[in-house]
């Protein structure tokens, strides 16, 4: 059958709407290009220090647990969910497994099978307050993450708990090849299988349909609440494998040691949605941004410039990024009516 | 003469003697026999505090870099905000930086980066905790050296001085930091002196997190001071905890009879201290002895020499009598005099 | 008699999205006392048009317009209509759900006030009159979500007349303009009669009426002066009384179209392909009904009548109280349906509101068309090459312009992005297609074009169940229809009796009679 | 002009829509009536200490801060817009007040005009990178928090500063008649003018029109981007009066102080949204939640329960005032329609 013919509607410019694919190539890899500056930048700053193969191993190897919180928040992000307990599950996670290692001779394996399903319940409630009871997930996760945060004061009497066992040490932050950890190796197995789930898998790409309409996923087939809780729960145990890590970085345990990584974690995964898949929360992005921030914030560190400036570079890079990256799209498409400018 | 509380003369005698003790410039002693640090030119201390936007680990650190300087020695800090993944880094940086000692320092509690100084130690780095522990805390073993913060000492100091000042009839709330691993180390030498000194004095203690203290110091504090008409001293065991003190006994109405009596000197304590009348009593460590100190332990452990045990600096105890000596408005590291830097000077043979 | 200076003069108005024009220079006067037909295709422009004289978009520089014989500066500040006496009623009606009927009929008194108190229990008590007066019985504080599909435009129009009466209750009769952009697309029939009434009350108290409809019947019948654009051009302008319907339907669509001839089938079939037994709930009452291999059903009514609401509960999309579906050899029981499920036996449900329920614009055409199949391109892993050479050739299938699949969908026209979500659906290859309203607002080439792939569709032995209000394009379309009045099935038409008049005849009967 | 006529539609079933007064009145109070309970059980438990006329004033005066806080993000809600830099802000205001007054000799008065400028500086650049450039607000925030959080650190070198006159201490927390303090009074003020302002005023109406539908308040005639750029201003102006009130508080500033105040402050907004307007960012709902919250954590530091018990309160009450406040409203209005429920 073929319908098409004289009849059809007067054909619109096309070229204008296909993007320019050199602009686009830009844009998707300009937060490649700005970490690759930061590194040229300090190269030639600190000549000596900076430029060693040692600090580039020592830079991924340090953020592991960062990269894999990230991940966690790209995937609910995905499905249009915030969760704000995502730090209070890490903390958990890293407290019950020292908990149960130091004080209750629970072997390591255990503990940590213990602390991912504690992630995974804590995801499971998510989603039952969100899913099936229909609050939103910004209010939802933030009184579960205190919630979770009362828990684990409660377990540890407050305290900082250490000892783990060095078994997990040894499996996350040692280094073995070229100085690189183990640590970093499961942080980039987790940032590729995401990217391979959120593209390459009818159910990544299902979730971003949910979050980006959820009416029309429902009419459309899809499981809208299973996949919404779903992701819920993969958040949660994600932040719970970062918990993970953050024990076998630290053998130890502190009760609030996850609220530091929730603002880096949110500015990268947003920062890393306007690189590789613009527009879109997506793992290798996220794994660029968390990257670029660190590098920057090392480098800083390198050169014994202040903490603030820390700060600065920290809120000036997401906003720029996020600012030039918007203002590049709507160059690159049509132009935008007055609405979505919101004036 | 034992008056109606029970404060005997011997143990007000003994209280006086420990707050003279402390009272004006600090009066430096040698830790140990003297060294030759001819021989470490040119070697790189590394220091890694909890973070740099602590005021009081940046003056420590600045006054290390001027002795460090003097010695010839190479003194690097790193530049961190309390996240584990800087202190990590600050270790692989140390690595990096072929560093012959690395400094766990001011707060830095080294069971949160054991790992990291394991590999330190097995790289033949030593490891000195500086400012960390309170004496007698449980240590990790992998570290090569301490020196302690002089968390006991100003805890009894606080102690004494509540009990001298309430003759014996003291009322108090200690607010501790249940995550800070020295914390129940001070919250029992406080209780240990009103016991010995005071038994019929009213002690009890109220944690909160070093996260919380901004918003949950003050509901705490607020209700003690309801719930018991009597209170009348409060005691942060750290002055970082005083600001939302102040508001909570203000707002009850009580601020003729709670005060409070902490530990650190910060400058903006003892402001309050000069121009308030909450505050009454602050102490605080000689941050020029403890920059000294800790050199001097590096420097020990790099030599090869016998450590100084139980190493722990002078601090100076002030009082709205002495703190203009604190300066106006006052600085870190005034007030302190000059016997620290003269006498590590001597004891390392510069000059 | 119209007077020498005409209401609103636009001049040399053109707007560029991008690359797309959507309005290319294009001039349009209207008279007060007249009401003003603006009609042309799908895309062609007229909602821009109308939103730039809203303060909406910013035309583009050359671009002039005289109120009343004054020059005003564009683009216009937000809410100077109002000052300029221009009163609208937007496509989508420009209602905030979540809000109080109080509220959104106010929202014009709201945003030209700043600090002044607002006296919310007197605001209620003339929201209230103001609705008995339109014969709409709605509380004004209840939220407009709460209210049923088709009080919602009407609501819009109250508003629009509303402040077009406040108008000339200031100076008597003053000049000014009420905007009407596709006002009848989701009216009942007889709110489409009130609305006419007001309209004509409105013209002859001396305002302008700017009126757009894709039903030409309706332009005709209650319009003067008639605007035709195409591509963003005019292409015609003029008196009402000379023009005859073909003339405008040439205009339109730019050439002629055959009159269509509505099939001829053998009378009523006994093999039934789809039966549904006993199905209430969500507005409809004992409904059985059955559809023959190859049978393209229509179901019509008065909005509210229930028909509508067949659709979304044979899916699963609306609560259902009772009722089983029989698909072949499969019985479902229909309480207990979920779209998932009903999509895997074999039902494609095409939903009316396109946008809000048919697909996502910022994504690419591809992966709205394969979101329901995306299992058929993972082997190990998604195919993204297959994915889009699928997509491709389906846009190719179904004529749809630019068959370019990475283009964000919402890049495409309204006739367009209709053939997409019908390629969407008619890829599972269903066994029953069950379409909502498939020509509302598309223009009358495209129209053609659905109706094609609709009729391919079911004489490969495919059932149809359309959902329309649209009595003319049942008519054209189907070989039955089911006409339902308060929620029940009250007539079955076949044959020659599928006209359009019959149907609308059938529609309104339970009226004539109660009233009788 | 009269356009009725016998054609009108079937008429509805009214008693459906038209809720239920009673069900509706629980609903509005519900929160009271549970802070009602609270002081109740409190009384009950610890009948010496917590019934008496200082407690109250004591929990009230205390949360002068945290109220204008909260009602600083009741604006921005309202308009739908977060804004996480408000803490930052908070902190930034009491830290100029602080080193204007001690440091610079500035008289308390003018400090006080610069730190409330400093506020609508801020607001600004949220609403130049919201409104002109289209940055979401959350993320736009997010980074202007770290940045002036930077700003902060570097004009106080990271110290607290103390000394901040006493006049300004007497205005705000000293107690005055029967034991409450101006900073009550001030911010009950303020709940009351925001009440006023959001119920009765059009352009609160404006606002709310703005953050429940842009598009269609553009379309309405309504200054969108104005009304947004406005409402993040003002947002930011409140969060710089709360760090008026909290710099007269405690007499001093510390660069961080903001901080701890986010999540009550977003809690208690969040809860009070169930209350008093249910389903609305409102003023007086926030104010009970504030109170509410604050006197169940006072009930229970009073009876000497650990900190952690706090946090599972805060996360209790939140979650299931919420919840239930949802099931509610689902109860009271018609049945929904399956896709919302987003199964
Ligand atoms: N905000 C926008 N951004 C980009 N393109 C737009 C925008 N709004 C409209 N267009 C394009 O402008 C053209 C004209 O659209 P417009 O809505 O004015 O058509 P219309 O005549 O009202 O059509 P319909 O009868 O379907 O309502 C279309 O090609 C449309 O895709
Ligand atoms: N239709 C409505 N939509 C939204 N809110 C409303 C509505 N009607 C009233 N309210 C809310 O109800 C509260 C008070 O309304 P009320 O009817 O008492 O108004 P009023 O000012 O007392 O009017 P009057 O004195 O004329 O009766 C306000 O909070 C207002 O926001
Ligand atoms: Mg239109
Ligand atoms: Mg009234």
């Amino acid at each position: 059958m073929n319908v098409s013919g004289p009849t059809s509607p007067a054909p619109r410019e096309v070229a204008a709407t296909r993007q320019n694919a050199v602009a686009r190539f830009c844009h998707r890899f300009a937060l490649l290009f700005a970490w690759a500056l930061t590194i040229v930048l300090f190269g030639v700053l600190e000549p000596d220090s900076f430029l060693q193969l040692q600090n580039f191993t020592s830079i991924f190897n340090s953020q592991a647990v960062l990269v894999v919180l990230t991940c966690s928040l790209v995937v609910t992000l995905t499905s249009s969910e915030y969760d704000l307990s995502a730090a209070s599950v890490l903390s958990l996670s890293a407290m019950l497994i020292a908990i149960l290692n130091t004080q209750q001779a629970v072997p390591i394996g255990w503990a940590i099978v213990v602390a991912l399903l504690a992630g995974l319940v804590v995801g499971a409630i998510n989603g039952i307050l969100v899913v099936v009871i229909g609050v939103e997930s910004i209010i939802a996760t933030l009184g579960m993450g205190s919630l979770v945060s009362g828990i684990t004061l409660w377990i540890s009497h407050s305290n900082l708990v250490s000892g783990i066992s060095n078994t997990l040490v040894e499996l996350v932050i040692v280094p073995r090849f070229f100085g690189i950890s183990l640590g970093f190796v499961y942080a980039v197995v987790i940032v590729a299988a995401l990217w391979f789930f959120l593209t390459y898998t009818p159910l990544g790409r299902q979730l971003l349909f949910v979050g980006r309409g959820r009416r029309i996923a429902r009419l459309s087939g899809l499981p809208v609440g299973k996949l919404r809780f779903g992701a819920l729960m993969a958040g949660s145990f994600l932040a719970a494998v970062a918990g993970v890590l953050y024990a076998g970085t630290s053998a130890s345990a502190d009760p609030n040691s996850g609220d530091s990584f929730m603002l880096p974690a949110f500015a990268a995964a947003f920062l890393g949605s306007t690189a590789i898949v613009p527009g879109r929360f997506n793992a290798w992005g996220s794994f660029a941004a968390v990257y670029f921030l660190v590098t920057g914030i090392y480098g800083l560190s390198l050169m014994g410039i202040q903490v603030f400036i820390q700060n600065l570079f920290y809120g000036g890079a997401l906003i720029i990024a996020v600012a030039l990256s918007i203002m590049v799209r709507r160059s690159e498409t049509r132009e935008p009516d007055i609405a979505k400018e919101g004036n | 003469r034992a008056d109606d509380t029970g404060l005997t003369s011997v143990a007000r005698a003994d209280l006086e003697a420990m707050l003279a003790a402390h009272t004006g410039e600090t009066r430096f002693t040698p830790p140990g026999p003297a060294i030759d640090p001819a021989s470490l030119k040119d070697k790189l201390i590394f220091t890694i505090p909890t973070s740099t936007a602590i005021p009081f680990c940046d003056v420590v650190d600045k006054q290390m870099d001027e002795f460090a300087h003097k010695l010839g020695i190479r003194h690097e800090v790193w530049q961190t905000t309390a996240q584990l993944g800087q202190w990590v880094q600050g270790f692989n940086t140390a690595f990096a930086h072929k560093a012959d000692l690395i400094n766990v320092a001011c707060g830095l509690d080294p069971a949160t980066v054991a790992p990291q100084i394991k590999e330190a130690i097995s790289k033949g780095i030593p490891v000195v905790a500086a400012h960390t522990h309170a004496n007698g805390q449980t240590q990790l073993e992998d570290l090569t050296g301490i020196v302690y913060g002089a968390y006991i000492d100003a805890a009894k100091l606080e102690a004494a001085y509540v009990i001298l000042k309430t003759d014996g009839k003291a009322d108090v709330l200690v607010i501790t930091a249940p995550s800070t691993a020295n914390s129940p180390y001070i919250e029992k030498a406080i209780m240990g002196m009103f016991k010995q000194y005071c038994p019929t004095c009213k002690v009890r203690s109220a944690g909160v997190n070093a996260a919380d203290w901004a918003s949950k110091i003050g509901p705490t504090v607020q209700s003690a001071i309801l719930a018991d008409r009597s209170l009348d001293y409060v005691i942060p065991i750290y002055d970082g905890m005083v600001q939302p003190v102040i508001p909570a006994i203000i707002t009850t109405g009580s601020s003729a009879r709670v005060k409070v009596a902490t530990f650190n000197n910060t400058p903006a304590v003892l402001d309050m201290l000069r121009t308030g009348d909450i505050v009454t009593f602050e102490s605080g460590e000689d941050t020029t002895w403890l920059a000294g100190a800790i050199l001097d332990q590096d420097m020990r452990v790099l030599l090869k020499q016998p450590l100084v045990k139980n190493y722990v600096v002078g601090i100076r105890a002030f009082t709205k009598a002495d703190v203009a000596a604190a300066g106006v408005p006052a600085k870190f590291g005034v007030g302190y005099g000059d016997a620290a830097r003269k006498g590590y000077e001597a004891l390392w043979g510069l000059k | 008699m119209p007077p020498a200076i005409p209401i609103l003069e636009a001049r040399h108005f053109s707007k560029r999205f991008g690359g797309t024009t959507a309005l290319d220079d294009v001039s349009l006067t209207i008279d007060s006392g007249t009401v003003h037909g603006l009609v042309g295709h799908n895309g062609s422009g007229k909602s821009t048009l109308i939103k730039i004289l809203g303060g909406y978009h910013a035309p583009e520089p050359e671009a002039e317009l005289i109120i009343d014989g004054k020059p005003v500066r564009l683009p216009l500040a937000p809410g100077l209509f109002r000052g300029l006496g221009m009163a609208f009623v937007h496509q989508d009606p420009g209602l905030i759900g979540s809000l109080s009927v109080v509220e959104n009929l106010r929202i014009g008194a709201i945003a030209q006030e700043r600090l002044r108190p607002i006296r919310w229990g007197e605001e209620a008590r003339r929201c209230e009159a103001l609705l008995t007066e339109f014969g709409m019985d709605v509380d004004p504080r209840a939220t407009v979500e709460t209210l049923r599909p088709w009080q919602r435009p009407m609501l819009a129009i109250v508003r629009a007349v509303d402040e077009i009466r406040q108008l000339q209750g200031e100076t008597g009769i003053r000049r000014g303009l009420l905007v009407l952009d596709e006002p009848t697309a989701n009216l009942a029939d007889s709110n489409v009669h009130q609305l006419f009434d007001v309209v004509r009350r409105v013209r002859d108290a001396g305002f302008g009426v700017l009126f757009v409809s894709h039903d030409l019947d309706e332009i005709l019948s209650v319009t003067d002066h008639v605007t035709v654009l195409r591509d963003g051009r005019v292409v015609g302008s003029g008196p009402t009384a000379g023009f005859v319907r073909n003339d405008l339907v040439r205009l339109i669509v730019g050439y002629d179209i055959p009159p269509a001839t509505p099939r001829t089938v053998e009378t009523r079939r006994t093999d039934h392909l789809v039966e549904v037994r006993d199905l209430s709930g969500s507005g409809a009452r004992d409904v059985n009904l059955s559809i023959a291999p190859g049978e393209i059903l229509g179901a019509s009514g008065l909005i509210g009548s229930g028909f509508a609401e067949i659709g979304p509960m044979l899916i699963g999309a609306l609560p259902v109280r009772s009722g089983q579906l029989r698909l072949g050899a499969t019985t479902m029981e229909l309480s207990v349906m979920t779209p998932a499920a009903a999509i895997a036996a074999g039902i494609s449900y095409v939903p009316g509101e396109r946008l809000r329920e048919g697909c996502i614009g910022e994504l690419t055409v591809a992966d709205n068309v394969t979101l329901p199949v995306l299992h058929r391109f993972f082997r190990g892993w998604l195919r993204t090459r297959a994915i889009d050479d699928h997509a491709r050739s389906e846009l190719q299938r179904f004529g749809v312009r630019p068959p370019d699949p990475t283009l964000p969908l919402e890049a495409l026209s309204g006739g367009n992005q209709q053939k997409v979500l019908l390629a969407k659906w008619l890829q599972l290859s269903p066994k029953l297609l069950v379409l909502q309203e498939p020509t509302q607002g598309v223009d009358v080439g495209a129209r053609e074009q659905i109706f094609a792939i609709i009729r391919d569709f079911a004489s490969r032995g495919g059932g149809v169940l359309c959902l329309s209000g649209d009595h003319e394009q049942l008519a054209l379309l189907c070989d039955r229809v089911l006409i339902f009045r308060r929620g029940r099935i009250a007539a079955d038409l076949a044959g020659p009796d599928v006209t359009k008049d019959r149907i609308a005849h059938e529609c309104l009967g339970s009226d004539l009679s109660s009233a009788a």
